[in-house]
């Protein structure tokens, strides 16, 4: 362990700690925009800089490790300025379009820029200015808004192992993209959305869905057996945008499923009325002859709405019937791994307790 | 799985057999990943170049459906190279003696001649797994969806005993589930032998204690497995079948039969959010609600037990399923009455103590790990501190047998079924997002750049592809991912079935269906 | 070309070499760095072609299209620069027709190019034609040695 | 015939630029037609040799007689057949061809250490190099000095690195000595990227054995097996001889495993830079060794701590290493005696310019800037007014003449605002601007920014823009604060040397030469009469010739006139090219 003093107040942290973990330890504010605890220092964006006793520049705060008795300065007047600066100089470079950018109220860059009021810039010239959108169904990539912070970088390289983007050319020509500037090709897990502190990433789905007073519910995604916790934003009752905590036992990381197949919620082609067979059952498309049925039509032409009082007293009379005439055991239950547990116990109950047979079974064998 | 998933970064050797992980379970591959940048060698034992492939130290790619004569030919070389652990095995083993027997029957030469892996990496694997400290196993459907996977597992069980790598933090056996709520199904009793919390129906004093807590008299005869529920109706034993949330048409072997079997059905009452191809074919369609529209809980692959929440309002008249079971429970004469998904999971809770510790409160934030029985218990991180709740684990004799149905002369290829990564199971979710439909839009089967060649198969092209059962008609896509024999089709997609040519023969034991091998031909069109 | 690939995939593992090592045996095979010759390589060495791609855009040396038949060089270091190199580089791209914006004529004979220095300040200003060195470089020298690459051909 | 003759032909790059290898064959061949073999006799010998600095005179070739030694200048290939004939079979030395004063005052004032051999030797033959002492050194530390021994006489010495900052190089050595770790590298930066500087490149083609014995004694002091020669693929000639040396060496058993029969392993590898100015900073160095990006990280960890593959890691520059095998040799005492307090030794400089002897000088430290500039280079080209002196590259500033006394070491250059950086130095007169000047450092600056951090990326790119606009005449009231500021700003704030330094040209210039600034802005006028946009050029009445030369070279069609008759050129059309004025024959185009 290690002991310095940060801003007068002493601190104790582990060995291979940053003088920047030692600032968030005493919940000192600093901005940064290229920081993550997840990835490995980076060093680029200079807005941790913070006066360290003994040595003559400014230092990054996130790249600095601890040393003991280390002294640690995190404000003056020169190091607000040279803050100030920074952000001018990315903003000189950065449309100003946060009127109808999709993260406006949820971008970095703009939240540090109210902060430090920046109204004009000194330094306005000449700004990057790409034609090209990528053609990827997913992940719209607008690189005028980049700051070239490297977090997707990382992400990519560093905790998905893809490595799917990277820096390319150089100085003020620098862009993060795909090989040879081409769509992205990746598996699309958004790890880089989620990281990506400006508008430079967002997804495509949430295009003009809504940006302020979103509700958010924490829940658990429906997919896999990974449990992952996501965040739903939800505008009126429409489930927009898939988010996931850092602080969550998936550490927010998810992929292409978890983070961008939500649509189906909201789909048209949902049940909303109980259905009764009218058409015999042989006529269905996706019957016995066909191999290679085409696409169905899922028909409801098959069926006709009911209510559910008809519905359920239709299935209660006919189960009765069967059960009465052949007994308990020819009738089965299929449950659901993707019901919940409660969904389940009430299930096998409904088999056991109610019909009288242990034919209960799940597709946890698929 | 007996570890947790946060464990998985801290392995120093991570050893994947039959789990296509980082597509099938993006997030723990993602600490597998991680693990080995922080060092771990990674041992894969795949038929395909899979993803993992690129990771790993060494890559065991053997034929589909050899996975016992692999593992028995590794435990040969370790228990000659006198890496076993003998204390482990003395406290909380019997029959090691017996089954050391057995494996002088696989020496890494018979190992190589049955699996096509080449000896050597056998004996490196071996060695890299047997010396490690902390090392993970880790299965999925790839180990399970065999005539043998029972064999499978107990083998793989074999492994960890043998070298007592077995309830330590970072050092277990985890089977991967493969849907978000498997667990949870499982725990919950939907299984024909089991009632909630894995007690058997046919056990002493189980039947009392929940004839008791439900107050109804219950059968004591094991029911049918969801395959066995095909064979009856086609038999015309079953005369009706109710089925929440899934498609069997889609997701069942060999959908001719299941679709022959499922219209002989007097009646077929089907609930779920879709009109799925099972749907299709129901006497009555019931509107039930998806997981942002109710709460409830979720039991992940690491035993987790998480809080659902109700995030928006269901569409048009659809209702919870929990109120669609209790109004026909209460139409059948039989009142059940909950105000809430909580009194449910209470009421699980009651008759399952590894439960009985939570709350929906307590589980809030970041979920409980079963067994948890008291309200003070933190939950179980991983299982087997200190030995097996049952006393002592037995070794399990189990010798190579060949898959039911291996490639011959008229059908010579080999094929397995799975996942990728853009789809999830019969796509009634996935096929509906439209990003999804342009990244994945359609069927493939992956064939080896050599087979193709040699057929004269171009990339893109369609062609039939038949078994026994059926056939189909679909796009080739030339791959270095399967071995020279295998082809591979993913099956999610109702265009081009691959469970029309999968086979319904089935482990004895699990009833699994052997998705992962059966004999195929390929013709162009 | 595979064969080629093959070869500078030899020299690589043959010498501890890096992504810059290949990149520098491409670009001295083909001229360029061809972008299927990254894919194969990414491939084969399961190293992301972003990266091949990050550093081919990073160092000068690296060229993503063809180049011209002839390469002229023009030193733009500070004694090149306070000797007239700005001008002999503008009168080039002049004489040979280069488009704005680019560095090779359309015909793709010649490429001009740019170096920061070449050491060579002495002889300032500097100028190399196909990797030959020319000292002391005035406009009318300039344009007799462009004839003389003209008449060469 | 009795004589004894040796020729020494400068192929250095400036030598090879001007005909070197041609000559030398020349001369072997007239040598033979004259019936003397110079190829196998003993007697007779015609050499190439590296660069001797002056390649301002090129092609040198020194011909020596009976240890009697006369050096031609601007030699061609017509003229060697007259040499052979009159110098070396008559005895007649060519006076006309012969250098003159100017080449000896070039001399004169020089102190050769690290070129003491460079134009001497045969930069291709190991035994050249042997045979005047050459690997001694080495041999003296691994057969009766420990490392830490070594490291002493260096510390010493007071050698400090010639690359930059100037870092004690024994102390350098000395904390990767200490550090414990199961393998260390040494790296040779020779990726001199300084545009106005060739000394390394002059080291490596004239002496690079000189290099790799510095390079193996250092790796013997700290703990190395393994070394990298990090170069510039722009030096292919030099990248040939040290391949050649390495190979060489190896073939010698001065590299390799058991070095003169010690337990001491070392091997060099040579890694080519792919052209990228940053990667003379050290972590971006390291980075494009490992194969990637030359981005630098942050310091600490330094790369003694944690360097190439993460493993300590010391990295000297060139001339830094080519040092070493002398002070080893001659003692920490000799060295010492050379130089200032704080900086001993002596300095290599590439004297470049507006100066009339152009070229590689090495000089004490301490030596001021008027002996450099006025003894050794010979003064202004063409009488005309000194104005300014740049030193240590893009990285460096301006010197105006109030300075020229100024004794040169790392501090005083420090304390007006430059630095002794790799040691470029331009000389600059009265035509030239100094804020375009500046300009032009920044462009190079901007243009070779790694892209990473946000000052260097975005602020030296602004800071180019304010430039731009001065020298175009658009420049605002305010402008010169807002480079001030912005310039303290970037040095103070950015990740790596490069940025740090960058606005050292802006800032020199803003002090010394203020009122330029001020006349580009306030005037719309550059006073040097440079900057394109604020020049007019128009035709002189009376010395137009009406030759028509200059109206068709006019890109713009912007010059009329008759044949014979005075022509005017059209200020709307001219695109202030230039090329008039480069034309004319008769100094009739002004520029205003």
């Amino acid at each position: 362990m290690v002991t310095l003093t940060i801003d007068g107040k002493k601190v104790t942290v582990r060995k291979l700690s940053t003088v920047l973990d030692a600032i968030k330890k005493l919940n000192i504010s600093i901005p940064t925009l290229c920081h993550h605890p997840d990835l490995t220092p980076f060093g680029g964006c200079r807005l941790c800089i913070v006066d360290i006793k003994g040595i003559a520049r400014p230092t990054t705060a996130c790249t600095t490790p601890v040393s003991e008795g280390m002294e640690v300065i995190t404000t003056s007047p020169t190091l607000e300025k040279m803050r100030r600066t920074t952000l001018e100089l990315l903003l000189s470079d950065h449309p100003d379009d946060c009127r109808v950018c999709e993260r406006a109220g949820d971008c970095k860059l703009q939240e540090l820029a109210y902060f430090y009021g920046i109204r004009e810039n000194h330094f306005l010239g000449e700004r990057r200015i790409y034609k090209k959108r990528d053609g990827n169904p997913f992940i719209e990539r607008d690189m005028e808004k980049c700051i070239l912070c490297g977090k997707c970088v990382r992400v990519c390289d560093e905790i998905e192992g893809v490595g799917a983007i990277d820096f390319a050319y150089r100085g003020f020509r620098t862009k993060i993209c795909p090989p040879y500037d081409k769509d992205l090709d990746c598996e699309f897990c958004g790890q880089c959305v989620a990281v990506c502190p400006t508008g430079a990433l967002t997804g495509k789905m949430w295009k003009q869905k809504g940006r302020q007073n979103l509700k958010e519910i924490d829940t658990i995604c429906p997919y896999c057996g990974c449990g992952c916790n996501i965040t739903l934003l939800i505008k009126r009752n429409d489930v927009i945008r898939v988010t996931s905590k850092p602080e969550t036992i998936n550490e927010g990381w998810l992929c292409v499923k978890g983070r961008f197949c939500y649509e189906f919620i909201n789909s048209p082609e949902r049940l909303t009325k109980p259905l009764i067979r009218v058409v015999p059952k042989e006529s269905s498309a996706f019957s016995v002859q066909q191999t290679n049925p085409p696409f169905l039509s899922l028909s409801k032409e098959l069926f006709r709405e009911a209510s559910w009082d008809e519905a359920l007293n239709y299935i209660a009379d006919r189960l009765k019937e069967i059960k009465e005439k052949y007994g308990p055991d020819s009738i089965a239950g299929l449950s659901s791994a993707k019901c919940t547990n409660e969904e389940n116990y009430l299930f096998q109950k409904f088999i056991r307790a109610v019909i009288g047979t242990n034919n209960v079974d799940h597709c946890a064998r698929y | 799985m007996t570890n947790s998933i946060p464990e998985a970064e801290n392995h120093d050797v991570v050893f994947v057999i039959g789990s296509n992980t980082t597509e099938t379970h993006p997030i723990i591959g993602l600490k597998m990943k991680k693990a080995v940048r922080k060092g771990a060698e990674l041992i894969v034992a795949d038929p395909r170049k899979i993803d993992l492939v690129r990771f790993a130290t060494v890559w065991l790619q053997h034929k589909p459906g050899t996975d016992v004569a692999l593992l028995n030919s590794i435990m040969h070389v370790i228990t000659k190279e006198g890496l076993i652990d003998k204390k482990f095995i003395e406290t909380w083993t019997e029959g090691f003696e017996s089954f050391k027997e057995l494996l002088e029957e696989y020496p890494p030469e018979v190992g190589e001649k049955i699996t096509g892996v080449p000896k050597e990496d056998i004996i490196k694997a071996a060695l890299l797994y047997g010396n490690a400290i902390r090392p993970g196993i880790y299965f999925a459907m790839g180990i399970t969806q065999h005539t043998h996977g029972t064999e499978n597992v107990y083998s793989i069980a074999n492994l960890a005993m043998m070298t007592g790598n077995l309830g330590r933090e970072s050092t277990g056996v985890n089977p991967l589930r493969g849907q978000n709520n498997v667990q949870g199904a499982c725990d919950m009793g939907c299984l024909p032998d089991f009632y909630p919390g894995y007690q058997k129906v046919n056990l002493q004093g189980v039947k009392e204690k929940f004839e008791n807590a439900w107050k109804v008299k219950l059968s004591e005869k094991t029911g049918l497995t969801a395959p066995e529920m095909i064979n009856s109706a086609n038999d015309g034993n079953l005369k009706a079948m109710y089925i929440m949330g899934e498609n069997p048409v889609l997701s069942d072997p060999d959908v001719n039969n299941t679709l022959k079997a499922l219209n002989k059905l007097d009646f077929l009452i089907v609930q779920d959010i879709f009109m799925t191809e099972t749907a299709e074919i129901a006497d009555v369609v019931l509107p039930s609600v998806c997981f942002a529209e109710k709460e409830g809980t979720f039991t992940n692959t690491e035993r987790r037990v998480q809080l659902l929440r109700k995030a928006v309002e269901p569409p048009g008249e659809s209702k919870e399923d929990l109120w669609i079971i209790t109004q026909l429970s209460k139409r059948l004469g039989y009142e059940m009455r909950y105000d809430s998904a909580e009194e449910v999971f209470q009421e699980a809770g009651r008759l399952w103590p590894a439960l009985a510790g939570m709350t929906y409160k307590r589980i809030a934030k970041k979920g409980l790990q079963w067994p948890c029985p008291t309200p003070d218990h933190p939950g179980t991180q991983y299982l087997f501190k200190g030995g097996f709740p049952r006393g002592k684990a037995s070794f399990s004799i189990v010798r190579y047998r060949e898959a039911e149905e291996l490639p011959d002369n008229e059908y010579p290829f080999l094929l397995s079924t799975g996942r990728h990564l853009f789809q999830y199971h019969t796509g009634s979710m996935t096929r509906k997002i439209d990003a999804i439909n342009k990244i994945a839009p359609e069927a493939y089967i992956e064939i080896n750049p050599d087979d193709a060649k040699q057929l004269g198969i171009d990339d893109g092209k369609i062609i039939r592809v038949s078994s026994r059962r059926g056939s189909i008609s679909i796009k080739a896509m030339i791959s270095d991912r399967p071995r020279r024999g295998m082809v591979f089709i993913p099956f999610h997609f109702r265009e081009a079935a691959a469970n029309i040519l999968t086979s319904n023969n089935h482990d004895p034991i699990s009833k699994i269906p052997e998705f992962k091998v059966c004999a195929v031909k390929l013709e162009i069109t | 070309m595979e064969e080629s690939l093959e070869k500078i995939l030899t020299n690589y593992r043959n010498n501890e070499g890096n992504i810059i090592t290949i990149l520098q045996d491409l670009e001295e095979t083909f001229g360029y760095i061809p972008e299927e010759a990254v894919n194969w390589f990414s491939k084969r060495l399961k190293i992301p072609a972003s990266r091949f791609f990050g550093i081919a855009t990073f160092y000068a040396q690296f060229h993503l299209k063809p180049r011209g038949k002839n390469i002229i060089t023009v030193c733009r270091g500070t004694a090149c620069h306070v000797k007239g190199s700005e001008r002999l580089l503008n009168r080039l791209f002049i004489e040979l027709d280069i488009p704005a914006g680019e560095d090779t004529s359309d015909d793709l004979k010649f490429t001009v190019e740019k170096v920061n220095c070449l050491g060579a300040c002495g002889i300032a200003p500097v100028v190399v034609f196909n990797k030959e060195v020319h000292g002391k470089m005035t406009l009318d020298k300039l344009m007799r040695d462009l004839k003389s690459i003209n008449t060469d051909e | 015939m009795s004589k004894e003759i040796k020729i020494k032909v400068c192929t250095g790059t400036g030598g090879m630029a001007a005909g070197g290898e041609n000559v030398l064959s020349l001369f072997r061949n007239a040598l033979l037609s004259a019936g003397i073999d110079a190829t196998f006799s003993e007697k007779c010998s015609v050499d190439k040799v590296g660069c001797r600095g002056f390649c301002g005179m090129d092609l040198l070739v020194d011909v020596i007689v009976d240890g009697k030694k006369i050096t031609y200048k601007y030699v061609k290939p017509e003229m060697v057949d007259r040499i052979v004939q009159e110098h070396i079979i008559r005895g007649n030395p060519v006076v006309e061809w012969m250098v003159e004063d100017d080449f000896y005052n070039f001399h004169k004032k020089q102190t050769k250490v690290v070129l003491s051999q460079c134009g001497e030797i045969d930069p291709e033959d190991i035994n050249a190099y042997i045979e005047v002492g050459g690997y001694d050194s080495l041999k003296k530390v691994i057969t009766s000095m420990t490392p830490e021994e070594t490291i002493s006489v260096i510390k010493n010495s007071g050698l400090r690195g010639r690359g930059g900052a100037g870092f004690p190089t024994g102390l350098k050595w000395e904390i990767c000595h200490r550090k414990k770790s199961d393998k260390k590298y040494i790296i040779c930066n020779a990726d001199e990227g300084d545009p106005g500087a060739f000394m390394d490149r002059s080291v490596l083609e004239g002496n690079p054995h000189s290099v790799l014995e510095g390079l193996t004694i250092g790796a013997y002091s700290i703990g190395a097996e393994e070394g990298y020669v990090y170069i510039r693929a722009e030096y292919p000639l030099a990248v040939n001889r040290l391949r050649k040396a390495i190979e060489q060496s190896r073939q010698k058993g001065f590299i390799g495993n058991d070095i003169l029969g010690k337990r001491f392993n070392f091997d060099i590898k040579i890694k080519l830079g792919a052209g990228a100015f940053v990667c003379g900073e050290e972590t971006a160095l390291i980075a494009s060794i490992e194969g990637k990006r030359g981005m630098p990280r942050a310091r600490p960890p330094f790369p003694v701590d944690s360097g190439l593959w993460g493993k300590p890691t010391v990295i000297n520059n060139v001339e830094t290493l080519a040092n070493v095998p002398y002070i080893i040799k001659n003692g920490a005492e000799w060295f010492a005696s050379f130089g200032t307090e704080k900086s001993k030794g002596t300095k290599v400089f590439a004297l470049t310019g507006k100066v009339k002897n152009n070229g590689l000088i090495e000089v004490p430290l301490g030596i001021t800037l008027r002996e450099i500039i006025f003894d050794i280079g010979g003064g202004i080209e063409g009488e005309k007014m000194f104005k300014a002196v740049q030193t240590g590259g893009p990285s460096g500033g301006c010197i105006p003449a109030e300075f020229l006394d100024l004794e040169v070491d790392y501090e005083s250059l420090a304390q007006v605002g430059s630095i002794m950086g790799s040691g470029g130095m331009v000389v600059l007169d009265e035509t030239n601007c100094m804020v375009n000047t500046a300009k032009f450092f920044l462009e190079f600056t901007q243009a070779e920014s790694c892209g990473k951090c946000t000052p260097c990326r975005v602020g030296t790119k602004r800071l180019l823009e304010i430039l731009e606009r001065i020298t175009s005449g658009n420049g605002k009231e305010g402008d010169i604060e807002l480079l001030e500021e912005l310039s303290y700003y970037i040095k103070t704030s950015s990740l790596c040397g490069l940025g740090m330094t960058a606005p050292n040209p802006v800032l020199s210039t803003i002090k010394y030469f203020r009122d330029e600034y001020e006349a580009h802005i306030k005037d719309r006028r550059c006073p040097a009469v440079v900057c394109r946009d604020l020049i007019t050029y128009s035709i002189l009445e009376e010395l137009c010739t009406g030759c028509g030369a200059c109206k068709r070279a006019c890109p713009a069609d912007a010059i009329r006139g008759i044949r014979k008759k005075t022509h005017t050129i059209d200020t709307s059309l001219c695109i202030k090219c230039g090329t008039c004025f480069d034309v004319c024959k008769f100094k009739a185009i002004m520029k205003s």
